[in-house]
């Protein structure tokens, strides 16, 4: 009986939505501008990757209400549909359907991981919904073949491992060994496979005293502190993120690892907050892109500090890049439709073909910089890395003798393989990194 | 058992119905099948009174199988049955250490085989590419290509014609002397020895064939979706698989297919209502279930009809 | 082989050292699942949720306490406040409203009763303490550390690492020793543990030492949270990683048995160490193999007694 | 009568310091009724633990029909044609009564068929059949743990002689029976088993039923066998009244 009336409601819950589907969604008829912009948007709501999947959803809960008090989107609201990524694969793909099929959303926010985006990805194909990949680092998916409906509004792990490797090229040329403690999973092992790639090809002879990849949500690295103690590398690399991250850095500076080798941490930005004073000083740290919250030169800083300060004000906590990511795909989505509105004139709307030719080769602002999505749907961030250190102005850990490394240095040249490219890198690459920022 | 014969079709004509009615539902209602063809298999062992802790491990091995074998033959005619082979061979060889083993032990032991399982999975990289996992390509049936929405009807088809076909064998197996000495294990297992039977074998080949069903219901699970990832094996997922057992009432072969379908039923409705706690949601129903209903939504069914009958 | 030994025995001595802290944190979690165990039959999933929220607790004590200003040793306070918390509070709730309706029946639904509660309580501590990485390690920085000679070099190890942990863990056990075997109560509690309808035909209150029982487990899941929190970042989902590894630590270790679980967790916490230096791939199948191998030798667990055939 | 069924030969078995088994020398007839009496603790069920497997002598041999069963696998002498029953009756308590016997049946027809039901027709038959000559036939429907125990003793031998042994060993097959029961029960197991054509064993502490219904005794006592012959002969030994009827009387 009660499965009768879970289906029963269930049917009830689709027909009053598949109203909306129907004028919403299908390519064939002509389209009539509806009365809200659904979005979907997958992110961590639960499990360890929560840390980034959360002040991502409240970054859009915080803009999207901005963007109705303005007015919305071409002058309808906004609304976001949020999906948790943590159950896992088999899951998500069937929400992403739902999403789309029951829900009606018209353009949907994929994914923080890797393995989320590599599954959402095709569906977009197969569905013709454009899809942002608004935060996963995966270099494969646009590598691996074309994908019309699916956009990266950021950058991605190589220009994310390659501009921390030049900085440290710059920084301490002279280093002979280095150790990597990654976490076990796809973007632990991939990041080491592009440093290795590109540190072999710019500074061949380097010799990797230990290679340690621990589980991934591991709580414990004491041995792995004690062997990287044991080693003395002159250089530690760690991809590592999240409480992962912390648990890390906390363990070994109390063992005064820090003081023996040198750090890079291509994406500490996001512990940075957590970390606090604790934090050692002098080490390279990165952000997956170029919104650190000291940028000495933003392109819009009343923006930024607005975007800073508002999502302070309600989250009592500074944005993380997630953040920023999230605020950078909402930005994106912006600037599309008011492209895609104004191509088709007076009270038109787009299409999902339309839409997604908006994207294509789109350049829109961030408070930082301004993105251009490539023609195969990867988006040109640039890259700050700099040296932690602290200062007055924020109770926690920011990068000083920052450099600013232009995404298309840093980006793989589109139809080619991260690793290809990466090994067709010349020592003197180093000498087209630009010097530190200024102030 | 007119009840279950009728309550099935009914069932079968209602997900059809629905996966009809609401296109993103056939989706749901897929898994739901082949998650229902895997839990007959944790029935089956329910019967003998052992609780497998791992058993995700065979779905996990049905689904890598049509991962790595689909971008050579990407045939689901020869996929499937492939994927039940090799889940099947797992399930004998571990099935003959393990059934040595009773209740915490049996339970615990099929956790860590799994846990390794998992393991490997995710630390394999250079072959399983770890969590990202592996995106299976368009498969063809019977040698033809299909479209998105004729391959998913197809997908359906084929979960809803296997979930009959091992509902209807696990109910003769149930009822066969196999079948009733499996239930034997639970009470009386040295019963079986005095009178020359052994029960290790009779347990063996209750979890060979829930090991096939796994592997079966891996492999649709995989089709239907088109990506695997380890997450597939781990300890959270075989405990889903219990969780849908009893959910669905241990007292009949419709069991795990009521329960998986109001298994997925929940989830994606309480994701949709919210969000972020739907697991608070899953575990509420579920304690719902064992302390107000422990004979599960087959339970509450069968009850209901029995009722009206009298 | 004794070149190996020549080459890696230093090393050897130090995955001894980290061995040995990991060994006594995995026995604080297991300790207390496997004396539940014994006693009730219940194999309590949510066992690593009590360790999740005894770790956050503590932090959040000695968060707490950091900012009225207290010392950095009160730390120490906070972390045995949030074991008696947990075991005197949530402890009693969950056995009084959850457990105690299910006694007697199905082994499957008693597990499940514990996984529903695993899932609501991961919901909870999330809606509780958020899902940014919490850490509050005063009370490691607060001994300082100490210079472990490594051939010319030394090696920094935490004081609470090298000290604190393995002595909580052996002043545990020795405790628990001598609670079961010398004070009334614990007798119960293994008479209890070893015949439940004999004990119960001796007039002993089940009810009360199984209510006991639970509260006491949960307090050492809440204390073996509470020392770990120093160490590490605390984050959703460190209770779900937490107790895969004690099931294994239970079955391993002979049900209700606390020496068991103590050479299980050894054994455990060495292999692992051992494995990280010189086959890291294997690192985390270690506990599994351990356990496999010991239940294919003694398949009652190391200490376990054989449930003798009732003919 | 003139070969043995059962032959055990100088069959030891010490537990600690206890001797359980200390030289036991035993032919079974085949075609008789065997009485074995003694005190509790004198290595009686030790002895049918010893001829069906689950207890391997330190020293001695026991043959069955002629061939050696030492070292045999229980379920392996089981299907030799040894059957037995238990002090404690060894049913399927969540089955019917009906099921129990059906699962013994077929334990001997063919366990081995996962898809025909276990109450095919002629199984069902036969298990109704057995059952109704164990008086049972108006409990089938029951499950096992309902019933009193009196008839769980029946069903639990029921199930033994469904496999239609040769030698049927009984320990104790009327301890926990309600006196009043008691001769009916024998009474109805004597004729069964007479009609099957079964050799029994039978430990059993009640003289009357051993007076009445043994063809031959024999006493255990600390692992030995005290005496042996027939119940009148024996049973008026006056050591014998002493030390074991005497015992066994208070016990």
């Amino acid at each position: 009986m009660t499965e009768a009336v879970t289906r029963r409601t269930a049917m009830l819950g689709a027909a009053a939505t598949s109203g909306a589907l129907l004028f919403a969604g299908g390519n064939a008829r002509a389209q009539a501008k509806p009365t809200e912009l659904r979005v979907g948007i997958t992110t961590f709501l639960s499990g360890p990757a929560s840390v980034f999947g959360v002040p991502a959803k409240q970054a859009a809960e915080l803009l999207f209400e901005e963007i109705n008090k303005a007015g919305g989107i071409g002058g309808i609201p906004v609304r976001a549909f949020f999906v948790d990524e943590a159950p896992g694969t088999d899951h998500l793909v069937g929400e992403y359907r739902r999403l789309v099929q029951n829900e009606g959303c018209q353009i949907i926010l994929a994914s923080i991981s890797s393995g989320s985006c590599l599954a959402c990805t095709p569906l977009s194909d197969e569905m013709k919904k454009t899809t942002l990949l608004w935060d996963c680092g995966t270099q494969r998916i646009f590598e691996e073949g074309p994908h019309p409906y699916a956009f990266r509004t950021q950058g991605y792990g190589t220009p994310e491992v390659l501009a921390p490797l030049l900085y440290l090229l710059k920084h301490k040329p002279d280093f002979r060994t280095l150790a990597v403690i990654n976490q076990d999973y796809a973007w632990g092992r991939d990041s080491w496979e592009l440093w290795k790639a590109g540190m072999d090809a710019m500074k061949p002879g380097v010799r990797v005293v230990a290679e340690m990849f621990p589980r991934f949500g591991a709580t414990d690295y004491s041995t792995e502190v004690t062997r990287l103690l044991a080693a003395r590398p002159d250089v530690i690399l760690s991809t590592s993120w999240g409480g992962d991250l912390t648990t890390l850095i906390r363990q070994s500076t109390e063992r005064r690892l820090f003081e023996r080798s040198l750090f890079v941490m291509p994406i500490a930005e996001a512990s940075l907050p957590t970390l606090g004073r604790t934090m050692p000083a002098g080490h390279i740290i990165g952000a997956r892109g170029d919104h650190w919250n000291n940028h000495p030169s933003p392109k819009d800083p009343a923006r930024l500090k607005r975007l800073v300060d508002s999502y302070r004000a309600k989250y009592n906590e500074y944005p993380i890049y997630p953040v920023h990511h999230m605020a950078q795909a909402i930005s994106a989505m912006q600037a599309a439709y008011a492209k895609a509105i104004a191509a088709k004139g007076a009270g038109g709307w787009p299409n999902d073909l339309e839409l997604s030719n908006a994207f294509r080769g789109l350049t829109f602002d961030t408070p930082t910089s301004t993105i251009t999505l490539r023609e195969d749907g990867q988006g040109l961030e640039d890259q700050i890395v700099g040296l932690s250190s602290f200062n007055d102005k924020f109770p926690f850990s920011v990068p000083k003798d920052m450099i600013l490394f232009p995404a298309a240095m840093v980006s793989t040249p589109v139809g080619q393989k991260s690793t290809d490219w990466l090994k067709t890198l010349k020592p003197d690459f180093v000498s087209q990194v630009p010097a530190p920022m200024a102030g | 058992m007119k009840r279950e014969t009728l309550l099935a079709i009914v069932g079968a004509l209602a997900l059809i119905l629905c996966a009809w009615a609401i296109p993103w539902l056939k989706f749901v209602l897929t898994v739901a099948l082949a998650k229902g063809i895997a839990v007959l298999g944790i029935l089956l062992l329910l019967r003998a009174g052992q609780v497998s802790f791992g058993h995700a491990m065979f779905l996990a091995v049905g689904a890598y199988t049509v991962a790595f074998v689909a971008p050579s033959v990407p045939e689901v005619l020869l996929l499937l049955p492939l994927a039940a082979l090799l889940a099947t061979a797992l399930g004998l060889v571990i099935g003959l250490f393990l059934v040595r083993y009773r209740d915490i032990f049996f339970g615990m032991l099929n956790l860590a085989l799994s846990m390794v399982i998992y393991s490997l999975l995710e630390k394999m990289y250079a072959i399983t590419h770890g969590t990202d996992g592996i995106r299976i390509a368009a498969l063809t049936f019977a040698g033809v290509s299909l479209e998105r929405e004729v391959q998913e009807w197809v997908m359906f088809g084929i979960a809803l014609t296997l979930a009959i076909g091992f509902g209807l064998l696990v109910r003769a197996y149930l009822g066969s002397p196999m079948g009733r000495a499996l239930a034997g294990i639970k009470t009386r297992e040295t019963r079986l020895e005095f009178m020359g039977v052994s029960a290790r074998l009779v347990l063996l080949f209750a979890y060979v064939l829930s090991a096939l069903m796994g592997g079966v219901g891996g492999a649709l699970v995989s089709m239907t979706t088109r990506h695997v990832t380890p997450q597939l094996a781990y300890w959270t997922s075989s405990g889903e698989l219990v969780f849908i057992a009893i959910l669905g009432g241990a007292g009949s072969a419709l069991g795990p297919f009521l329960g998986a379908t109001a298994f997925e039923l929940v989830r994606v409705y309480a994701a949709a209502a919210v969000a972020d706690a739907w697991q608070m949601i899953l575990g509420g129903v579920l304690l719902l279930v064992i302390l107000f209903a422990p004979g599960g939504v087959w339970g509450i069914l069968s009850s209901k009809l029995k009722g009206r009958g009298a | 082989m004794m070149e190996w030994f020549s080459d890696n025995g230093l090393l050897l001595g130090l995955a001894l050292l980290d061995g040995l802290s990991y060994a006594a944190l995995v026995f604080m979690v297991a300790v207390g699942l496997n004396l539940v165990f014994g006693v009730l039959r219940i194999v309590n999933v949510a066992h690593g949720s009590l360790f999740a929220i005894g770790a956050y607790t503590a932090a959040s004590i000695g968060i707490f306490f950091a900012s009225l200003g207290l010392p950095a040793w009160a730390g120490y306070i906070a972390l045995v406040l949030s074991a008696l918390l947990v075991g005197a509070v949530l402890g009693p709730l969950i056995e009084r409203l959850l457990l105690r309706r299910i006694y007697g029946h199905e082994d499957v639904l008693q597990l499940l009763v514990t996984f529903a509660l695993f899932m609501i309580l991961e919901d909870v501590q999330k809606l509780i303490w958020g899902v940014q990485p919490i850490m509050q390690d005063a009370p490691m920085k607060f001994l300082g550390t100490v210079d472990i000679p490594f051939g010319e070099d030394v090696i920094p190890f935490t004081a609470y690492q090298l000290f604190v942990l393995p002595g909580v863990a052996v002043a545990t056990l020795a405790a628990l020793a001598w609670f079961l075997r010398r004070t009334l109560t614990g007798r119960v509690i293994v008479a209890v543990t070893t015949d439940k309808e004999a004990a119960t035909a001796m007039g002993i209150d089940a009810a009360k030492i199984m209510l006991l029982t639970f509260s006491f487990g949960a307090g050492l899941a809440a204390l073996g949270g509470a020392l770990a929190s120093p160490t590490t970042s605390l984050v959703p989902g460190v209770g779900a990683s937490t107790i895969v590894l004690s099931f294994a630590v239970v079955a391993t270790a002979g049900l209700g048995q606390i020496e068991g679980a103590a050479l299980t967790s050894l054994m455990i916490g060495l292999g692992r160490s051992i494995a990280v230096y010189f086959a890291p791939e294997f690192e985390v199948v270690v506990p599994y193999i351990i356990m496999v191998a010991v239940l294919l030798v003694r398949p009652q667990g190391l200490f376990g007694v054989l449930e003798t055939r009732r003919v | 009568m003139s070969t043995p069924l059962l032959s055990a030969k100088g069959l030891r078995l010490a537990f600690g310091g206890v001797k359980a088994a200390d030289g036991i020398d035993l032919d079974v007839m085949a075609g008789e009724f065997l009485a074995i009496i003694g005190p509790n603790g004198a290595g009686k069920t030790t002895f049918i633990n010893m001829s069906t497997g689950y207890l391997r002598p330190q020293a001695g041999r026991i043959e069955f029909d002629g061939q050696p069963i030492l070292g045999l696998q229980p379920r392996a002498i089981v299907r030799r044609g040894i059957g037995r029953s238990f002090q404690l009756p060894q049913l399927f308590t969540e089955h019917t009564v009906l099921e129990n016997a059906a699962l013994a049946v077929a334990s001997r027809l063919g366990l081995w068929s996962p898809l025909a039901p276990l109450l095919r027709p002629a199984w069902r038959e036969e298990a109704m059949d057995l059952l109704e000559r164990f008086g049972l036939q108006g409990v089938a429907g029951s499950r096992a743990d309902a019933l009193n125990e009196g008839a769980r003793k029946l069903a639990d031998i029921a199930m033994a002689v469904a496999l239609q042994p040769r030698l049927l060993l009984m320990d104790e097959p009327t301890s926990g029976v309600a006196a009043a029961e008691k001769m009916q029960i024998v009474e109805t197991l004597v004729r069964v088993l007479r009609q099957s054509g079964v050799t029994a064993v039978f430990v059993e502490h009640d003289m009357d039923v051993v007076a009445r219904f043994a063809d031959r005794v024999a006493v255990w006592s600390q692992g030995r066998i005290a005496a042996l012959g027939p119940p009148a002969q024996v049973l008026a030994d006056p050591v014998v009244q002493r030390d074991v009827i005497g015992i066994s009387a208070h016990a």
